[in-house]
């Protein structure tokens, strides 16, 4: 039996790694997706005072602690019995709306955008954001820096923090904003628009004029019939920040909508031995293992989810691209992992054009951005959509609102079974015994969890350097024969 | 770059008193082997001249940098040590004391524990030590002049001890004239000497003594600086007489057709609304009552003005401040009388022949509202007068303490009422009789053979309910006589309340004004109950009379005097050492977050808006380390209780 | 000159570090310029073999974020140890534990417990535990072990150097990295910051003194502007926190919290802070100041919300 | 052998620390399980050495002051009482037992006091038994 590691992969709370045991036909037998990191935020959260859990939960993830912020905000809100003025809201919505451009551009194109723009067997060297430039020229180059820092600005400007805001409150956010911010933020918005369309474009451009990217796509090695999970708004559009959480099973047909407050009812977290990390699922489908298909209750959060789980997008620009994803891939659901980088795109275009919106909305500038909550505190659920996937904040406290009990599921956490599965399938698929193991094969199977951008895929990945993969292949003895790259 | 740090280290027998349970020379053994030790020595007695010498010569032939004694409390010798090393060159605060006596040798019963306990009090000197660092004990300057708060008896004996020494005083008073509670006195007990024929003098010494600044009908509104250095803001209030022009001759007050109640004579008769308070007041200046003055409320009668030939009626008159310098400050702010009225049971005020001590004491004296006879509200003479003692003292309802003094001044009146009204019966209804200080108790045996009927026991109430013939027309005492302990009832026609001293009823405001602090009681705190009774806790500043408590003229007199002493000692001398082991901000680390501002007792802690920081005022501050412990930036150090040290204290102590 | 080499390092952290990291922006090609980047798992590709291969103190400086919460972190923080010749703390994690430090509360059982069985959405009625080493049909799999405390670096091996901050703000990590490029770095163990002195320095909102008569929770009030927080009855924990971050917090509105560590020579940031407060309390009753001392709901966590396992006592007393 | 506890006393300089000799004066018998440490006023105690005695050994500590009115310092004693209210919250967060941490107030004339109330402290802590904190080391 050989064993494959790749290590270190993930780092959703730190590191992850990726075992892949070939048995003695050289074939592949399995597959594990590990995190091997706690640190025990649900346990500690107790005996906190709720207003805390804002600015305590998003030091789970310093990449999105916007989403960690957002969701225990809302919670909040529900568990102090208090809704905030609309000028509040807003401006939650619009730092949400600037935290999704920075955040998805970065993953388009420092992280998965190298796959596609380069080309899966192009030198690792190469595989990567300068490489893009390289190839897409320096302006788009310079966008991108731009996009990123820009939003980053707004994200300051009204969370207080470019990382870890501090701006919610249970009622309502801390800080309102003046006419000059509004105009910059206004600005940029309009800025994000132009960029987001100018990446669609280059998505269009690089990929799928590309016959050979384009089979890949829909090739069956990164397919998953699944079910899928996202927010949804009173029309049943996409939505990041607020709304009911919709389910589609595998044929696209709604499964469950359901309040924040009810998530219990249909989801369930499953634990295995081997990884920290626990593995949710549909509770009234149940836990099959790591197993597709109707029966089975793994399903798919994150971009191409939310999409699919939804009737469209909000925003005209945002609308029109997703009718045209639909239509080049043949209709809903789409299940192809690798149209998520898509889906992603298309979510950019919304997230800018509603950064548009709400910097243009006469409200944005109000000074009425509190409620002073008096009702006596006891239990809320705040769900926003992480870039990374539905992200839900669960607590129950005592009548002064001190944290009794905290129940946390983190976006990535929703995809851990389903990343396990595409890893094994893309596997099995490409590594067929005999066969050299090529640097370019092994990329094209870290293709296959890359998309859902786990946590640990952020912007803090792949500077100039290559594949956040190290890959070492032992025999059955475990003697080290082959390892990429070289050196 | 500090050199290399010396130790040496002397535990002391004591005779047997450390020996006896302490193994010292195993402690001296331990202690040697603790790093920085030089020298660990044990011998008789530490405190002794060879004792002394040893750790001179040590310092000399070691070249030791730091020296720790163990033995007795450092309230005995600490600072005969330190003055030991200071000899030998070293700076005092270079030494450290353990206490292996008090708190160890004497304490502790087995010798093995008291040892072990020993070696932990000892090695947490040690550890201490090692962190001290020599201070400076600096010195201010004396301005040569003196604040005196209050013109009673003991403001004006402190006073002219002062001026007559030939050192300015400024003497302020909140009423008209200075005289205070004595001025109102008609006799004193025990000597039965009238109070004005030795008060007067006093009174018109001061007027005339030109180191005295006399500053009447004034008040002291704000005191800031420190020992040796004070600055007083005084609000001279307008008189609407001029000073310098008045000759005394009162002919305004003569003229003026308007009147007030007489608060000199305790509501007894009436004053004008132009006025003296006495005849023998100092200024004899008098003051318009702008209250009842009906030119301030009407605007019209000017008779007065009319009528004073040196004009010196000044109708326009208004409030002075003027701010002294002075070096110390004596409070002699006197006391209130409690007012019985709170007493319903005793009918203050609902009968009109029950009056207070001090309303009698007018009544008795020649120049009072009925000069100097005693007699009921109808303008008879009373037959049978009572005296309650203790009203308001000794009494969990108002107060604890024994007033001291209305024992005696009962004892008083009842001479006084026999020597004018010889068929007069007397009683006396007292708790204990309290005749401690000399001729007092003497006083006491004279007044039993003057036939006063003495009734040990608590009086329940005074009504004018009657029951028997006798007691007709009269006013009824009632009371348990707890030597027969039967309740009676005595009818009299006059019944006085021999009222409690206390606290004056602004005396918070004045500790304030002042910084010093008061006791349970009300009353201003001396520094030390035995032996520094006079001095307060603010540096400079003494408290005298009965502002301090309860207390007769003698002791106020004595009071006055002492404290007059300190503060001419302190001006002869012209500086004063103030507290080396104080508080200092780091101006590098302060971020200015004035949490310590108001923590300091002293005030001594302001900020400086430019820089961003605190400020400490070295000469007010006295080391208590409030303000050090609150610092969240740790931007204060308490000199010689540096936290280094304390922390390597708990390190040393728990070996 | 020969090019700097330069490692960075995660162990229990959120990323936030990385990011801040990034946060410089465009002298992030300043200092590629000046630093070859020998080792940053989340960014390139060398595995630890390959570190452990360096001979060692070949990496000049090591940017450590994130706390000591497991073998495999406490492992390569010694590694990179020996390898480097500068040891730097980077952000409140490495530093004083950071906010996960709040586990040492609790203690490795509790805390699976909770994560695994206890949780509302937890199905798990075999209660399996994560192990170790596991036995899957086709060979073992490996977990690090979960330690019962979190350590600081500084617990777990010599440090040179700190930067403070969760995350440390962008101007105090290029006044660190432009030191190092430079070959300008202050004495060891410096804490690298624009200043020793606490947030008030930085911080515009004015200041009289201060007397708490009723402590609030920040969603209780809408605070009068312009007016130091802490008076206000917020407990902003500025005044016992290291400045250098600009106060960004206390001009969004909100309290500091603390993260940018102690004050330069204060031992405990917690204690400090709690003296502070008490001393100004205004009252000398014994009740009524217990009666605002109980409006304090979280003294732990709030004084502790970045340095427990920092502190005198670094964690509770489980027995 | 039994538990001897240690137990760390803070005496302020003008009532405790006079109390603790006066009872030495009078020859009264005392355990010897309490260490003082002088400090000018009881307001000088910072919670840190709370800690640090904890931390250093100690199983107790006991924080000895003037009677309120009394403080030399006119209210450093109403200091130090908020101080260990805050305090004392907080080690019970900890998990510390709030009979190791004492706030009493001694005058110069209580001997007698100070005798009893270390004897009563030394008893109740040797209930408790040693204290125990997280050293960190511990990964067990």
């Amino acid at each position: 039996m050989r064993k494959i590691t790749i290590d270190p992969v993930t780092r959703l709370e730190g590191h992850g790694k990726i075992e892949i045991f070939l048995n003695d036909a050289g074939k592949v037998a399995n597959t594990y997706f590990q995190v091997p990191e706690l640190r025990g935020f649900e346990k500690f959260s107790e005996g906190r005072p709720a207003e805390d859990m804002p600015q305590i939960t998003q030091r789970i993830c310093g990449v999105c602690p916007e989403a960690h912020h957002m969701a225990s905000t809302k919670a909040l809100d529900e568990l102090f019995h208090v809704d905030p003025p609309s000028p509040a809201k807003k401006l939650r919505e619009l730092l949400y709306s600037a935290f999704y451009v920075t955040d998805h551009t970065t993953h388009f194109y420092i992280l998965g955008g190298p796959d596609f723009v380069m080309g899966p067997d192009a030198p690792v060297a190469e595989r990567n954001i300068l490489g893009v430039i390289g190839k897409v020229g320096l302006e788009l180059g310079g966008a991108v820096i731009n996009a990123r820092m820009q939003n980053h600005k707004i994200i300051q400007m009204v969370g207080g923090r470019a990382v870890h805001p501090v701006f919610g409150l249970p009622g309502g956010v801390s800080k309102a904003l003046n006419e000059e911010e509004r105009k910059e933020i206004e600005q940029i918005a309009r800025d994000s628009v132009e960029f987001a369309k100018l990446s669609l474009k280059v998505f269009d451009d690089i990929v799928l004029q590309n016959k050979e990217y384009v089979d890949m796509i829909v090739s069956d090695a990164f397919t998953h019939r699944t079910y899928y999970m996202g927010l949804v708004d009173e029309n049943n559009k996409v939505n990041f920040y607020d709304g009911k959480v919709r389910v589609v099973d595998p044929e696209g047909k709604e499964f469950a909508k359901y309040a924040p407050r009810e998530y219990l009812k249909h989801v369930a977290e499953h634990v295995e031995p081997w990884s920290y990390m626990k593995f949710p699922y549909l509770k009234n489908v149940g836990w099959k293992g790591f197993a597709d298909g109707k029966d089975s209750g793994v399903f798919r959060v994150a971009p191409l989810a939310r999409l699919n789980a939804a009737d469209g997008m909000a925003t005209p620009l945002a609308q029109e691209a997703y009718e045209k994803m639909y239509s080049t891939l043949g209709g809903k659901p789409v299940h192809h992992t690798l149209a998520m980088h898509w889906a992603r795109l298309i979510e950019l275009l919304y997230a800018a054009e509603r950064l548009l919106e709400l910097s243009q909305d006469p409200e944005i500038t109000s000074p009425d951005i509190r409620t002073i909550p008096t009702a006596v505190p006891d239990e809320g659920v705040g769900i926003v959509e992480a870039p990374r996937g539905t992200l839900i904040h669960h607590y129950v406290t005592d009548e002064r609102g001190v944290i009794k009990k905290a129940n946390l599921i983190v976006a990535t956490v929703n995809n851990a079974a389903a990343i396990n599965m595409s890893v094994k399938k893309a596997a099995m698929a490409l590594i067929k015994p005999g066969k050299e193991i090529t640097e370019g094969l092994l990329n094209r199977i870290e293709m296959a969890w890359r998309p859902y951008d786990p946590c640990f895929a952020c912007a803090t990945h792949n500077l100039p350097g290559s594949s956040p993969l190290p890959i070492e292949i032992y025999d059955s003895k475990g003697k080290l024969i082959k390892k990429f790259p070289a050196g | 770059m500090k050199d290399k740090i010396r130790i040496g280290v002397y535990i002391c027998h004591c005779g047997t008193n450390i020996a006896g349970t302490v193994d010292v020379k195993e402690v001296a053994k331990f202690i040697q082997g603790l790093p920085s030790v030089v020298i660990a020595k044990d011998y008789m007695y530490m405190c002794s001249d060879p004792g002394q010498n040893m750790i001179k010569e040590d310092i000399k032939q070691f070249g030791l940098n730091r020296v720790v004694v163990a033995s007795c409390s450092p309230m005995l010798h600490e600072h005969t040590f330190r003055q030991a090393v200071q000899d030998a060159g070293l700076n005092p605060y270079l030494f450290e004391m353990a206490n292996i006596r008090e708190h160890c040798s004497w304490i502790t019963e087995d010798p093995k524990l008291a040892t072990e306990k020993a070696k932990a009090l000892v090695s947490a000197a040690v550890r201490r030590i090692y962190y001290q660092e020599p201070l400076e004990v600096r010195e201010v300057p004396v301005t040569p002049s003196v604040l005196v708060v209050g013109g009673g008896i003991a403001g004006i004996q402190a006073s002219l001890e002062i001026a007559n020494a030939g050192h300015k005083v400024y003497l302020v008073e909140r009423e008209p004239s200075i005289g205070g509670h004595m001025a109102q006195f008609d006799k004193t007990f025990p000597t039965l000497d009238c109070a004005s024929c030795i008060f007067t003098p006093l009174l018109s010494a001061v007027g005339q003594n030109p180191n005295i600044e006399l500053m009447t009908y004034s008040e002291v509104e704000e005191v800031s600086g420190y020992i040796g250095n004070f600055k007083a803001k005084i609000r001279k209030r307008a008189r609407h007489v001029d000073e310098d022009k008045c000759n005394g001759c009162l002919v305004c007050v003569e003229k003026c057709p308007w009147k007030a109640v007489s608060e000199f004579d305790e509501g007894l008769t009436e004053r004008k609304a132009i006025y003296t308070p006495f005849a023998q007041a100092v200024p004899n200046v008098p003051v318009i009552d702008t209250e009842h003055c009906v030119y301030f409320s009407k605007g019209t009668c000017r008779a007065c003005e009319k009528f004073c030939d040196p004009k010196a009626i000044d109708f326009k008159q208004q409030d002075k401040e003027v701010e002294v310098e002075v070096g110390a400050i004596i409070v002699a702010t006197g006391y209130d009388a409690f007012d019985p009225s709170a007493i319903t049971d005793y009918g203050y005020g609902r009968y009109g022949n029950v009056i207070t001590a001090l309303q009698f004491e007018r009544m008795c004296n020649a120049s009072g509202p009925t000069g100097g006879n005693i007699v009921l509200k109808d303008g008879s003479e009373p037959k049978s007068i009572a005296i309650i003692h203790c009203v308001g003292s000794r009494d969990k309802n108002y107060h604890e303490y024994c007033s001291r003094v209305c024992c005696m001044y009962s004892l008083k009146y009842s001479h006084l009422i026999k020597e004018k009204i010889e068929d007069a019966e007397v009683y006396q209804f007292y708790i204990d009789m309290r005749c401690f200080g000399k001729g007092y108790e003497e006083f006491y045996e004279r007044l039993s053979n003057e036939g006063v009927n003495f009734i040990r026991g608590k009086v329940g109430e005074v009504t004018d309910r009657t029951i028997t013939e006798e007691e007709q027309g009269k006013l009824v005492v009632v009371a348990e006589d707890s030597l027969m302990s039967t309740m009676i009832r005595v009818p009299a026609d006059m019944v006085i309340l021999s009222t409690a001293l206390e606290a004056r009823s602004d005396a918070e405001a004045v500790a304030r004004l002042f910084n010093i602090s008061r006791s349970a009681d009300g009353f201003f705190l001396e520094r030390h109950p035995k032996l520094d009774p006079v001095a307060t806790t603010t540096e400079g500043t003494f408290v005298v009379g009965c502002a301090q408590g309860p207390k007769d003229i003698p002791d106020a007199v004595a009071q006055a005097s002492a404290a007059a002493a300190r503060v001419l000692a302190m001006i002869s001398q012209g500086k004063v050492e103030i507290e080396a082991a104080i508080a200092v901000i780091d101006e590098e680390l302060c971020s200015g977050c004035k949490i310590c501002n108001l923590l300091c007792p002293y005030s001594a802690i302001t900020s400086d808006e430019e820089k961003k920081v605190s400020l400490i005022n070295e000469a007010l501050c006295k080391g208590c380390g409030v303000c050090v412990a609150a610092c969240p930036s740790a931007a204060i150090a308490g000199k010689h209780f540096t936290t280094e040290q304390i922390m390597a204290e708990i390190e040393g102590v728990l070996v | 000159m020969a090019k700097l080499k330069v490692a960075f390092y995660w162990a229990a952290s959120c990323g936030g570090c990385e990011i801040a990291q990034l946060q410089i922006g465009d002298k992030l090609l300043k200092l590629a310029e000046a630093a070859d980047i020998v080792f940053w798992p989340v960014a390139i590709d060398v595995k630890y073999k390959d570190v452990e291969a360096m001979p060692d103190k070949s990496i000049d400086a090591c940017l450590f974020n994130g706390a000591i919460r497991n073998s495999e972190q406490e492992h390569i923080a010694k590694m990179l140890r020996e390898k480097s010749n500068v040891m730097i703390a980077y952000g409140a994690c490495a530093y004083e534990g950071g906010i996960p430090g709040l586990a040492n509360l609790f203690n490795r059982q509790m805390i699976f417990d909770r994560a695994y069985i206890e949780t509302e959405s937890t199905d798990n009625k075999d209660k399996t535990f994560p192990q170790t080493s596991y036995q899957v049909p086709e060979g073992e799999l490996h977990l690090p072990e979960f330690y019962n405390t979190v350590k600081t670096l500084r617990q777990t091996i010599d440090v040179d150097y700190i930067i403070p901050g969760c995350p440390p703000e962008e101007k105090t990590t290029w006044l660190a990295l432009e030191a190092l490029i430079e070959g300008k770095l202050p004495p060891k163990g410096t804490v690298i910051s624009h200043s020793a002195k606490a947030v008030c320095d930085d911080c515009d909102l004015k200041r009289d003194v201060k007397k708490i008569t009723k402590i609030y929770r920040p969603f209780e009030i809408i605070p009068e502007p312009e007016i130091c927080l802490l008076e206000q009855g917020l407990l902003c924990q500025g005044i016992a926190t290291r400045g250098g971050c600009g106060a960004p917090c206390t001009q969004a509105n909100m309290p500091c919290t603390g993260c940018y560590g102690p004050v330069e020579g204060v031992i405990d940031q917690g204690t400090h802070f709690l003296s502070a407060l008490a001393s100004v309390i205004d009252s000398n009753d014994p009740e009524e100041i217990q009666r605002i001392v109980d409006d304090v709901l979280d003294p732990v966590g709030t004084f502790y919300r970045y340095s427990l396992p920092d502190s005198l006592l670094r964690g509770a007393s489980i027995k | 052998m039994s538990f001897e506890p240690k137990i760390i006393a803070f005496l302020c300089n003008w009532c405790s620390y006079r109390g603790a000799d006066l009872a030495g004066i009078s020859r009264m018998k005392c355990a010897p399980n309490v260490r003082p440490i002088r400090v000018m006023c009881s307001g000088r105690v910072e919670p840190d050495f709370v800690l640090k005695a904890f931390e250093a050994g100690a199983d107790g500590v006991l924080i000895l002051g003037c009677h309120s009115g009394d403080c030399h310092y006119v209210e450093g004693n109403y200091k130090t009482i908020r101080r260990i209210a805050l305090l004392k919250k907080m080690l019970s967060q900890l998990g510390i037992e709030d009979e190791r941490l004492r706030l009493e107030w001694v005058s110069a004339s209580e001997g007698a006091r100070f005798v009893s109330i270390t004897n009563e402290m030394t008893e109740q802590v040797r209930k408790l038994g040693p204290f125990s904190h997280r050293n960190g080391g511990s990964n067990g």
